[in-house]
C-alpha cells in the first residue's frame, strides 16, 4: 500500500501546475470533463447532518462535511503535529496564559468578504465556548480573544490548556464568518445549512436529508486546491448497501468507516480497491463496557474485576471488529501518544476459573438455576458493534453465573435510561476518546463530571479523588514529561478500580477507495479534514 | 361450531391445505423440540465462527458470525415467530371482536366513535406506527407483539361489525331480545357463532402478517435482543451477504416457508368453510 | 297448437343424451327429447332432476367439468356435438336462446339495458351501432316494455324483475332465433308477473312460430302454455305425451306424485288427495340399479330392482317408463291414498 | 374508511345517473365524509403527538447525546423549543399551527417541516404511484390469465408464483434484487433515486430516475403483484360464475368479449377497493425499501423522525400520508359510483 501511495503522491504533484490553470467556470461544465488532477468524488453517508456547520454540532456527519467549508487556525500532520492554516504562525507564553496567532492575508469568504482577526474572536468567543459541546470544557480557561490588528489575534486563558492546542483544527474549531453570524440567532442562522466559510469547497446544492454537492472555491487561499471538480456526499442509512454502491462503482470511496468491517475487508482484497487506516488520528474511539457503581452488586470491585476476566475481548476484536484495532487495556486509547501506557497498569486476562472464584470471593454464590444474580445490559443503539457485542457478553457471563437480560432501545431511550434515569446495570457503548484525553477521557472519571441529565458524562459515577487531582493537573499541565506521568498513574488507579472495562480501542476507521482516488488521507484529520487534496482518475 | 372435526377432515383432503398443514406441522415440531435437540439453547457458541454449511456434519447448516449453530436458530427462531404471530393474532382477535361486536350490536353513536377510531388506526402508515412503539418503548418480545397487534386489529372489527350488523336483524337474534335475554349474551353466544368462519380465514393470514412484521422489525434492527428470531439472524446476515450469504438464506427460506404453509392453510380454510364457493361446481 | 306432422326436422331433437362430470356416474342418462317449431314442450321435473343441465347442454354452455359424454343433439337436423365454438358460438341466439330462471342476477349489473341488447343483435348481425339500437327499441317495444326509449338508457337494478325478465326475453328473441329455451322464467316473479311473462312468451311464440322448451317445476304452467310434457326423474324421462293426456291421466307412478303434491291436488276431479313423494331425488352416484325411482314407489316389485324399465310409447304418443304403469280406472294405488 | 362510510349498494328506486346533477344526496355525502375525515384526522394527530411526547427522551437528549452538550445547553435548547411547558400547552400550540397548515420547524434538519416534506414527497409520490399502477396492472393480468386457464397447468404455475411473492417479505426481494441485479449483473444502480450532481436534465434525467426507481419499486411491487393476482383471480371466476355472465354466452358473443367486457369490469371493483389499502399501508412499508435502496423518502424520513424524537416531522409526515390515505379513498368511493350504477348514496 505504500507504495501506491509514494506512486500517488507524485502524480498528484506532477498534477499541480495543471489543476492551477484550469478556469473556474469550467468546473461547472460537468462529468464530461477529464483531467488528471480533478474528477468527481461521490461517497456515501450516514446519517444525514442537521447543519453544515461542525461549530454548533459536533456529530459525525457535520464534523465530515464542515472541514471542507470551513477552516480551522491550524491542522495537524500525523501525530497531531500542529501545521499552519488560517493561522500562519502561533507562539505560547512562557506561563501558558497567552497564545499569540498570526493569521493569514487574504483570505477571504465564499461570499467575498476578507476575513479577520474578528471573526476569529467572534467565533470563539460567542459561538465555540456558547454553542459547541465540547467547547465549553475545551475553553472553559479563554477569557477572551485580543484583535491588535486584523491578522493578530490573542488567545487570554486563566490557566494553561495544553489540550486547547490539539483542537483548533478545522473541524473541532471551524471558524464562522463573523458578518454573517453577529447580532442573530446562531443556532437558527440560515448560514448553517448554507455554509459561507473560507474552506476549498464551497456548496453547489443542498438536498435536506439526501444530498450534499460541492464545488471548488475559485478563490481559495491555498492556490491551486482543492484538486476536485467536484465532491457528492449522498446520505444512504444502510451499510450493506453503501458497501453494494461501492462493490457496483456508484460511488468511489468510502470514509470513517461507512460499511460493515467485514465488507471493508473483502472489498479491499479485491482488485480496483485500497484501504488506509492512517489519518484520523483526531477521532480514537473505543468500546467500552461501564458498571453503575450505584447498583449494589457492581459496587463491588471484585465483581466487576470477575466480569471483566469473564469477556475475552479478543475474541469481540476478532470477531465483532475483524481485528480492526486492539483490545482494550487502559481508559486511554493506544493512539493517544504519548500518553497511553499499560506498563503497571492492571490487566483482566480471560479467565473464567478465576472470574468464578472472585465472584465466589464476593459473596455471590450460584443459587436457583445456576445463577449469582442478574443483570441488565444496555449497548448503545447506534452501529452494530454494541450490539452483537453485547450477545457475546451475555452468553460467556452466562458461563459464570451471572444472568444477563440485554435492554435493547433507540438512541433518547438509551441515552435517558442511561445518563438521565440512571435505571441501568452494564452500558456498553462506542465513544471518542478524544484528540486529547482531556477533552475525551476526563468526562468518565471525573466525580464532578456525575451530572445525570448530560449524556456520555461520569455514568459509572465514579470518585476517586485521587484520580480527580491528577487529571485536574494534568489538564492544566504544561510540561509533556510531566502530563505523561501524570496520565500514566491515572490509568494504573482507574483500571485498578474499573469503573468502566475497555473492551477494544477501535483502529481508526479505515477509508475503502477505488484505486481512481488518490491522495485522500494526507494527514491526522484524514477525511475529518478538508480533502482538498484528493482527485480522482476519470 | 357444529361440525369442526368434519371441516378439519375436509382441510386434510384439501391437498394444498394438506401441504400447509404438513409444513406447519414440521415448523411446530421445530420449536416444541428446541428445548431438547439443542439443550445448550440458540446463543452457545459451540463451533468455529462463519462456518459454511455442509462443511462440518456437526452443523449442516453452518454457523454464525459468532460459531451458534443455525439449525438451532432456526430451531429457536421458530418458536419466536410462532410466538409472536399466534399472540399478536390471538390479541388482534380479542380486541377486533370486542370493538367489531360492540359497534355493529349498538350502532348509533357508539358505532360512530369506534368505527373512527378503527379508521384512525388504518390511517396512519402501519408499519409505522408499529416502529415507533417498538422504538419508543424498547424492543422486547411483549412489546414487538403489542406493536403488531395494535395495527391488525382494526380489519378483525370490520370483518365482525359488518356481520354483527346483518345478523342483528335476523329474527333469532329479535327473538333473544324479546324473552330478555341480554345484550352480552346475545352478542357473544348467538351473533358471533355465526360470524366465524370470514374470523377464522383472516385470523390465518393475521399469523403470517405478523411474522412477517417480526421479521421486517428484527431486520431494521427493532427485534428482541434476548431471544433468538429468524429476523435477528437475517439482521445479522444481511451484514455479511457477500461472504456468508447462507446466514441470510437460510431464515429467509424458513420464514418464506411459514407464511406459505399459513397461507395455504387460510386458502383451504376459506374454501372448506365457505359454503357459497363449495355450492357452485 | 298443430302438431307438426312435416317432413321438416323438429328444430330441437335429443336422443340418449348422456352428461357426465369426469368419470363420475352421469347426471343425466337416455334422455331424449324433440320440440318442434310452433311447439311447447314443457320439461318438468324435481330440482335436480337434470332438466337445466340439458337445456344448458343444448346451449354449449355446460360450465365447469360437466359435459356431454353420449347421446346427440339435432338443432334443425344438424348436429351440434362436435361444432367448433366458433360455430356453436353462431348458432346462440340466431337459432337458439335461452331466458333464465332469476332475472335480477340474469344482465350484467355494469350495462345499460340498451349496451346488452345491442350488443347481441351486433355479435349476429352486420348493422351499425344505430341500427342496433334501433333494434334494441323495436324488441323492447315487442316485449311491452314501457317507455322504451328511456329504458335503453338504464342500468339493470333501475327495473324491476318482471321488466328484467321482459329484457331477457327481448335478447333472447332478438335475432329471431326458431328455438327458445326458457328456464323456469317465472319461478322467481310475483304471481301477477308470471302471468304477464307467461302470456308475453306464449304470443312471442305464436307470432314467430317459435319452438319453445319451457323448463318448469310448475305443472299449472305447463298446463296453461305447453303442447306437450315432458317429465324427468333422475337424469332421464320417465313419461312423456300430450298435456292433457299426462296430466289428466298421468301413468308413471312420479308423476302422479308430482301432480298430487301440488296444493291443490290433482287435476283431475275426483281424484284421491295424495301425500308427497317420499325422499327425495338421489344424487347420480347414489341412483338404485334397475328403476331409479323404485326407492321412492309405493308399487316397486322385485323387478324393479333388477330390470330398467324402457320408455315405452303408447296411445297418442304418451310414452312411460315403468314395468307397471298406473291406471287410474283398475288400481289407484291404496298405499298413495290417504 | 371505504367499508363503513363508503357507498352502498342498493336497488335504487330512483331514475338517476351516478352523477345526476350535483344534487343535495351527494353534496350531503361529500360533506359528511369531510366531517368524518377531519375527525379522523384529529383522532391520528392527537394520538400520534402523544406516543411521541410520553416516550421517554425528547430531541434534546438526542441532540444532547451526538453533540456532547453540556446541561445548560440542553435546558437552552429546551427553552427555545418549548419543551419545557406542559404537554397540553404544547398540544395546543401544535395543532393551532396545523389549523393554518403550518408544521412547525424541525430542530434535527435545521429547516421548517414543510420543506424537508416537501423534499421527500417525490420519491415517494412516484414509488407509491409506480407500484400501485404496476402491481395492479401486472397483478391483475396474472389474475386474469389465471382465471382464463382456471384448473390448467398456467392456473397451477401462477398460482403458486403468486403464493411464493405473498409469501416473500418485501425486504427479502430487495435483499435479492440488489444481490443479482446491482452486484451480480451490474445492471441497475444501488442506491438513491438519481444520479446526485450530475446535473442531468430532460429525458436523461427522467431516464436516470427511472433506473434508479426500478429495483425498489420491483422489490414494493411483489407482494401485491400477488394481492391483486390472487383477488384478481378469485374475483373473476366469482364473476364468471354468475348468471349474467351465462347470459352473455347464451347470446352467443365471443367468449373474449364475455370475459374482457362483461366479467373484468365487474371483477375489477374488488380490485380498486384494495388499491386504497394498498396506498395507506405503502408509507410505512417504504420505510425498508427506502431503507435498503438509500432512498430519501417518507417513510425512511418519518423512521429517523421517530428515532431522533423529531415531533414536528414526524406528525407532518403522519398528517401528509393520511391526507393522501383519506383523499384517495375518497377518490375511490368517488370512482365506484362512476363504474358501478349500483352503488347509491346512503
Amino acid at each position: 500500500m505504500s507504495k501506491s501511495f509514494e506512486m500517488n503522491r507524485r502524480g498528484f504533484l506532477g498534477s499541480l501546475a495543471a489543476a492551477g490553470l484550469v478556469p473556474a467556470g469550467m468546473v461547472a461544465s460537468g462529468p464530461a470533463l477529464a483531467q488528471d488532477a480533478g474528477g468527481i468524488l461521490r461517497t456515501p453517508f450516514w446519517p444525514a447532518p442537521t447543519y453544515l456547520n461542525s461549530a454548533i454540532s459536533t456529530s459525525g456527519p457535520e464534523s465530515f462535511l464542515s472541514p471542507k467549508f470551513y477552516d480551522g487556525l491550524l491542522g495537524y500532520e500525523s501525530g497531531m503535529v500542529p501545521k499552519p492554516s488560517l493561522a500562519t504562525a502561533w507562539e505560547i507564553s512562557e506561563d501558558g496564559l497567552t497564545v499569540t496567532f498570526t493569521l493569514r492575508e487574504g483570505v477571504t469568504w465564499h461570499d467575498g468578504e476578507p476575513f479577520t482577526s474578528h471573526d476569529v474572536a467572534f467565533t470563539f468567543m460567542e459561538v465555540l465556548k456558547v454553542h459547541h459541546g465540547r467547547g465549553v470544557n475545551t475553553f472553559a480557561n479563554l477569557t477572551s480573544v485580543d484583535t491588535p490588528d486584523d491578522y493578530t489575534a490573542v488567545f487570554n486563558l486563566s490557566k494553561p490548556s495544553p489540550a486547547m492546542m490539539r483542537a483548533l483544527d478545522s473541524r473541532e474549531c471551524p471558524i464562522l464568518p463573523a458578518h454573517l453570524y453577529e447580532g442573530t440567532d446562531i443556532m437558527e442562522n440560515p448560514v448553517n445549512t448554507a455554509p459561507v466559510g473560507t474552506g476549498p469547497f464551497k456548496l453547489e446544492s443542498y438536498e435536506i436529508g439526501s444530498a450534499v454537492v460541492m464545488v471548488p472555491y475559485e478563490d481559495y487561499w491555498d492556490e491551486g486546491y482543492p484538486l476536485l471538480d467536484r465532491f457528492i456526499v449522498q446520505f444512504v442509512p444502510d451499510p450493506a448497501t453503501r458497501a453494494a454502491m461501492l462493490e457496483s462503482g456508484q460511488t468511489d470511496a468510502i470514509f470513517l468507516g461507512m460499511i460493515p468491517t467485514q465488507e471493508i475487508l473483502r472489498i479491499a482484497e479485491m482488485d480496483g480497491f485500497e484501504m488506509t487506516t492512517t489519518g484520523f488520528e483526531a477521532m480514537p474511539s473505543g468500546l467500552q463496557l461501564e458498571f453503575n457503581l450505584e447498583n449494589e452488586i457492581l459496587a463491588n470491585k471484585l465483581v466487576r474485576q470477575a466480569i471483566a476476566h469473564a469477556i475475552d475481548t479478543n475474541w469481540i476484536l476478532e470477531n465483532v471488529f475483524y481485528g480492526m484495532g486492539q483490545t482494550g487495556a487502559s481508559p486511554l486509547h493506544y493512539d493517544q501518544r504519548p500518553f497511553y501506557t499499560t506498563e503497571g497498569v492492571p490487566s483482566y486476562p480471560f479467565d473464567l476459573a478465576k472470574a468464578n472464584e472472585l465472584l465466589d470471593e464476593a459473596g455471590y454464590p450460584r443459587g436457583e438455576g445456576d445463577m449469582r444474580f442478574k443483570l441488565m445490559l444496555d449497548p448503545s443503539p447506534w452501529g452494530t458493534e454494541s450490539i452483537n457485542s453485547s450477545a457475546y457478553i451475555r452468553e460467556v457471563l452466562r458461563q459464570v453465573g451471572i444472568d444477563v437480560e440485554v435492554r435493547q432501545q433507540d438512541f433518547a431511550v438509551f441515552v435517558t435510561t442511561v445518563w438521565t434515569e440512571r435505571k441501568h446495570d452494564l452500558v456498553l457503548y462506542t465513544a471518542t476518546m478524544g484528540v486529547d484525553p482531556t477533552i475525551g477521557v476526563h468526562r468518565f472519571y471525573l466525580s464532578s463530571n456525575f451530572q445525570p441529565g448530560t449524556g456520555f458524562s461520569n455514568g459509572a459515577h465514579y470518585d476517586n479523588p485521587e484520580v480527580d487531582e491528577l487529571l485536574n493537573a494534568a489538564s492544566i499541565e504544561m510540561d509533556e514529561e510531566a502530563r505523561i506521568a501524570q496520565y500514566a498513574e491515572f490509568q494504573q488507579i482507574a483500571y485498578e478500580d474499573l469503573p468502566i472495562v475497555k473492551m477494544v480501542d477501535i483502529a481508526a476507521a479505515p477509508t475503502l477507495a477505488s484505486t481512481r482516488v488518490h491522495d485522500f488521507a494526507p494527514d491526522a484529520l484524514g477525511a475529518l479534514g478538508s480533502l482538498k487534496q484528493t482527485w480522482v482518475e476519470q | 361450531m357444529t361440525g369442526t372435526f368434519a371441516h378439519i377432515r375436509r382441510l386434510a383432503r384439501h391437498p394444498s391445505g394438506l401441504f400447509g398443514l404438513l409444513l406447519l406441522a414440521a415448523i411446530i415440531l421445530m420449536s416444541v423440540s428446541a428445548g431438547w435437540i439443542f439443550p445448550e439453547g440458540p446463543w452457545a457458541m459451540v463451533g468455529p465462527t462463519r462456518l459454511h454449511p455442509g462443511v462440518d456434519p456437526r452443523f449442516p447448516l453452518g454457523t454464525d458470525t459468532y460459531g451458534r449453530d443455525i439449525v438451532s436458530a432456526i430451531f429457536y427462531g421458530a418458536r419466536v415467530s410462532l410466538f409472536v404471530g399466534i399472540a399478536s393474532a390471538a390479541i388482534a382477535l380479542i380486541v377486533g371482536i370486542v370493538v367489531g361486536a360492540i359497534a355493529g350490536y349498538f350502532g348509533g353513536k357508539v358505532d360512530d366513535a369506534l368505527m373512527r377510531l378503527t379508521d384512525a388506526f388504518q390511517t396512519i402508515p402501519n408499519f409505522l406506527l408499529s416502529i415507533a412503539i417498538v422504538g419508543i418503548i424498547g424492543a422486547s418480545l411483549p412489546t414487538i407483539t403489542f406493536a403488531i397487534s395494535i395495527v391488525a386489529w382494526p380489519i378483525i372489527a370490520r370483518l365482525v361489525r359488518a356481520d354483527v350488523l346483518r345478523l342483528r336483524t335476523y329474527d333469532f337474534v329479535q327473538s333473544c331480545k324479546i324473552i330478555g335475554m341480554s345484550d352480552m349474551r346475545i352478542v357473544f353466544q348467538q351473533i358471533l357463532p355465526n360470524c366465524m368462519a370470514p374470523i377464522i380465514v383472516t385470523t390465518s393470514v393475521l399469523v403470517a402478517n405478523a411474522i412477517i412484521v417480526e421479521a421486517s422489525l428484527a431486520f431494521l434492527g427493532l427485534g428482541d435482543p434476548n431471544v433468538m428470531s429468524w429476523g435477528t439472524l437475517l439482521n445479522v446476515g444481511r451484514q455479511q451477504l457477500r461472504t456468508e450469504a447462507y446466514i441470510t438464506i437460510v431464515p429467509a427460506v424458513a420464514l418464506v416457508l411459514t407464511v406459505l404453509a399459513l397461507n395455504l392453510i387460510g386458502d383451504a380454510l376459506n374454501d372448506v368453510l365457505n359454503p357459497r364457493l363449495k355450492e357452485r361446481t | 297448437m298443430s302438431l307438426n306432422t312435416g317432413s321438416e326436422p323438429p328444430i330441437l331433437q335429443i336422443d340418449k343424451l348422456r352428461i357426465g362430470q369426469g368419470t363420475k356416474a352421469p347426471i343425466v342418462e337416455q334422455m331424449s327429447l324433440e320440440v318442434r317449431r310452433g311447439e311447447t314442450v314443457g320439461l318438468v321435473g324435481e330440482s335436480g332432476c337434470g332438466k337445466s343441465l340439458t337445456a344448458l347442454s343444448v346451449m354449449g354452455l355446460l360450465a365447469g367439468n360437466l359435459k356431454v359424454v353420449g347421446g346427440t343433439i339435432r338443432l334443425g337436423g344438424e348436429e351440434i356435438q362436435g361444432l367448433s365454438q366458433r360455430k356453436l358460438r353462431r348458432l346462440r341466439g340466431e337459432k337458439m336462446g335461452m331466458i333464465f330462471q332469476e332475472p335480477l342476477t340474469a344482465l350484467n349489473p355494469v350495462m345499460t339495458i340498451g349496451a346488452q341488447i345491442a350488443e347481441m343483435v351486433r355479435a349476429h348481425r352486420d348493422v351499425s351501432r344505430k341500427a342496433a339500437h334501433e333494434r334494441a327499441l323495436e324488441l323492447l317495444r315487442l316485449v311491452k316494455i314501457p317507455d322504451p326509449e328511456e329504458r335503453l338508457g338504464e342500468y339493470p337494478h333501475q327495473m324491476s324483475g318482471g321488466m328484467r325478465q321482459r329484457v331477457v326475453i327481448a335478447m333472447a328473441i332478438a335475432c329471431n332465433p326458431a328455438l327458445l329455451i326458457a328456464d323456469e322464467p317465472t319461478t322467481a316473479l310475483d304471481v301477477t308477473v308470471q302471468a304477464q311473462i307467461l302470456e308475453l312468451l306464449a304470443s312471442l311464440q305464436r307470432e314467430e312460430n317459435l319452438g319453445l322448451l319451457m323448463i318448469t317445476h310448475d305443472l299449472d304452467v305447463v298446463r296453461l302454455v305447453a303442447d306437450r310434457i315432458v317429465v324427468m326423474y333422475a337424469g332421464s324421462v320417465v313419461e312423456e305425451g300430450a298435456v292433457e293426456a299426462v296430466l289428466d291421466n298421468p301413468r308413471h307412478p312420479y308423476t302422479l306424485g308430482l301432480i298430487s303434491a301440488r296444493p291443490t291436488g290433482s287435476f283431475a276431479a275426483g281424484a284421491p288427495r295424495l301425500a308427497d313423494i317420499r325422499g327425495s331425488v338421489p344424487a347420480p352416484e347414489d341412483r338404485p340399479a334397475g328403476c331409479v325411482f323404485r326407492d321412492r314407489c309405493p308399487y316397486a316389485q322385485e323387478v324393479c330392482a333388477t330390470t330398467r324399465p324402457m320408455l315405452e310409447t303408447g296411445q297418442g304418443g304418451h310414452a312411460v317408463r315403468c314395468h307397471f304403469p298406473v291406471d287410474r280406472q283398475t288400481d289407484a294405488p291404496k298405499e298413495l291414498a290417504q | 374508511m371505504t367499508q363503513t362510510s363508503g357507498p352502498i349498494t342498493g336497488n335504487g328506486t330512483k331514475k338517476a345517473g351516478p352523477f345526476a346533477a350535483l344534487s343535495s344526496p351527494l353534496g350531503r355525502y361529500i360533506l359528511r365524509r369531510l366531517v368524518q375525515a377531519l375527525l379522523v384526522m384529529v383522532l391520528v394527530m392527537v394520538g400520534s403527538f402523544f406516543l411521541m411526547k410520553l416516550a421517554p427522551g425528547d430531541f434534546v437528549d438526542v441532540l444532547a447525546g451526538t453533540r456532547d452538550l453540556t446541561a445548560e445547553q440542553t435546558a437552552e435548547l429546551r427553552a427555545r423549543y418549548g419543551l419545557d411547558q406542559p404537554l397540553v400547552i404544547q398540544l395546543v400550540r401544535y395543532m393551532g399551527l396545523l389549523a393554518t397548515f403550518d408544521f412547525g420547524y424541525s430542530p434535527i434538519n435545521a429547516a421548517p417541516v414543510t420543506d424537508v416534506i416537501l423534499a421527500r414527497l417525490p420519491v415517494t409520490a412516484i414509488l407509491v404511484v409506480a407500484s400501485v399502477s404496476l402491481s395492479m396492472v401486472i397483478g391483475t393480468l396474472f389474475g386474469i390469465a389465471a382465471a382464463r386457464n382456471a384448473g390448467k397447468p398456467v392456473d397451477l404455475g401462477i398460482s403458486i408464483f403468486m403464493l411464493l411473492l405473498y409469501a416473500t417479505p418485501s425486504f427479502i426481494v430487495a435483499i435479492m434484487l440488489i444481490l443479482v441485479f446491482g452486484l451480480k449483473l451490474g445492471l441497475m444502480p444501488i442506491a438513491g433515486y438519481e444520479s446526485v450532481g450530475m446535473g442531468y436534465t430532460g429525458w436523461q434525467h427522467i431516464w436516470d430516475v427511472t433506473r434508479h426507481l426500478t429495483l425498489p419499486v420491483v422489490a414494493l411491487c411483489t407482494f401485491y403483484i400477488a394481492i391483486y393476482g390472487r383477488i384478481g383471480r378469485a374475483s373473476m371466476l366469482e364473476v364468471m360464475r354468475l348468471d349474467f355472465v351465462r347470459t352473455a354466452r347464451a347470446k352467443g358473443i365471443s367468449e373474449g368479449r364475455v370475459f374482457y367486457v362483461h366479467a373484468l369490469r365487474n371483477a375489477l371493483l374488488p380490485l380498486i377497493t384494495m388499491a386504497g389499502l394498498q396506498v395507506s399501508s405503502l408509507v410505512g412499508g417504504a420505510v425498508l425499501i427506502e431503507t435498503v435502496f438509500g432512498l430519501p423518502g417518507m417513510g425512511r424520513t418519518a423512521y429517523d423522525a421517530v428515532l431522533q424524537r423529531d415531533t414536528n416531522l414526524l406528525l407532518g409526515v403522519i398528517f401528509t400520508s393520511s391526507l393522501a390515505v383519506v383523499t384517495v379513498n375518497f377518490v375511490i368511493d368517488m370512482l365506484y359510483m362512476v363504474l358501478d350504477p349500483r352503488v347509491n348514496l346512503k
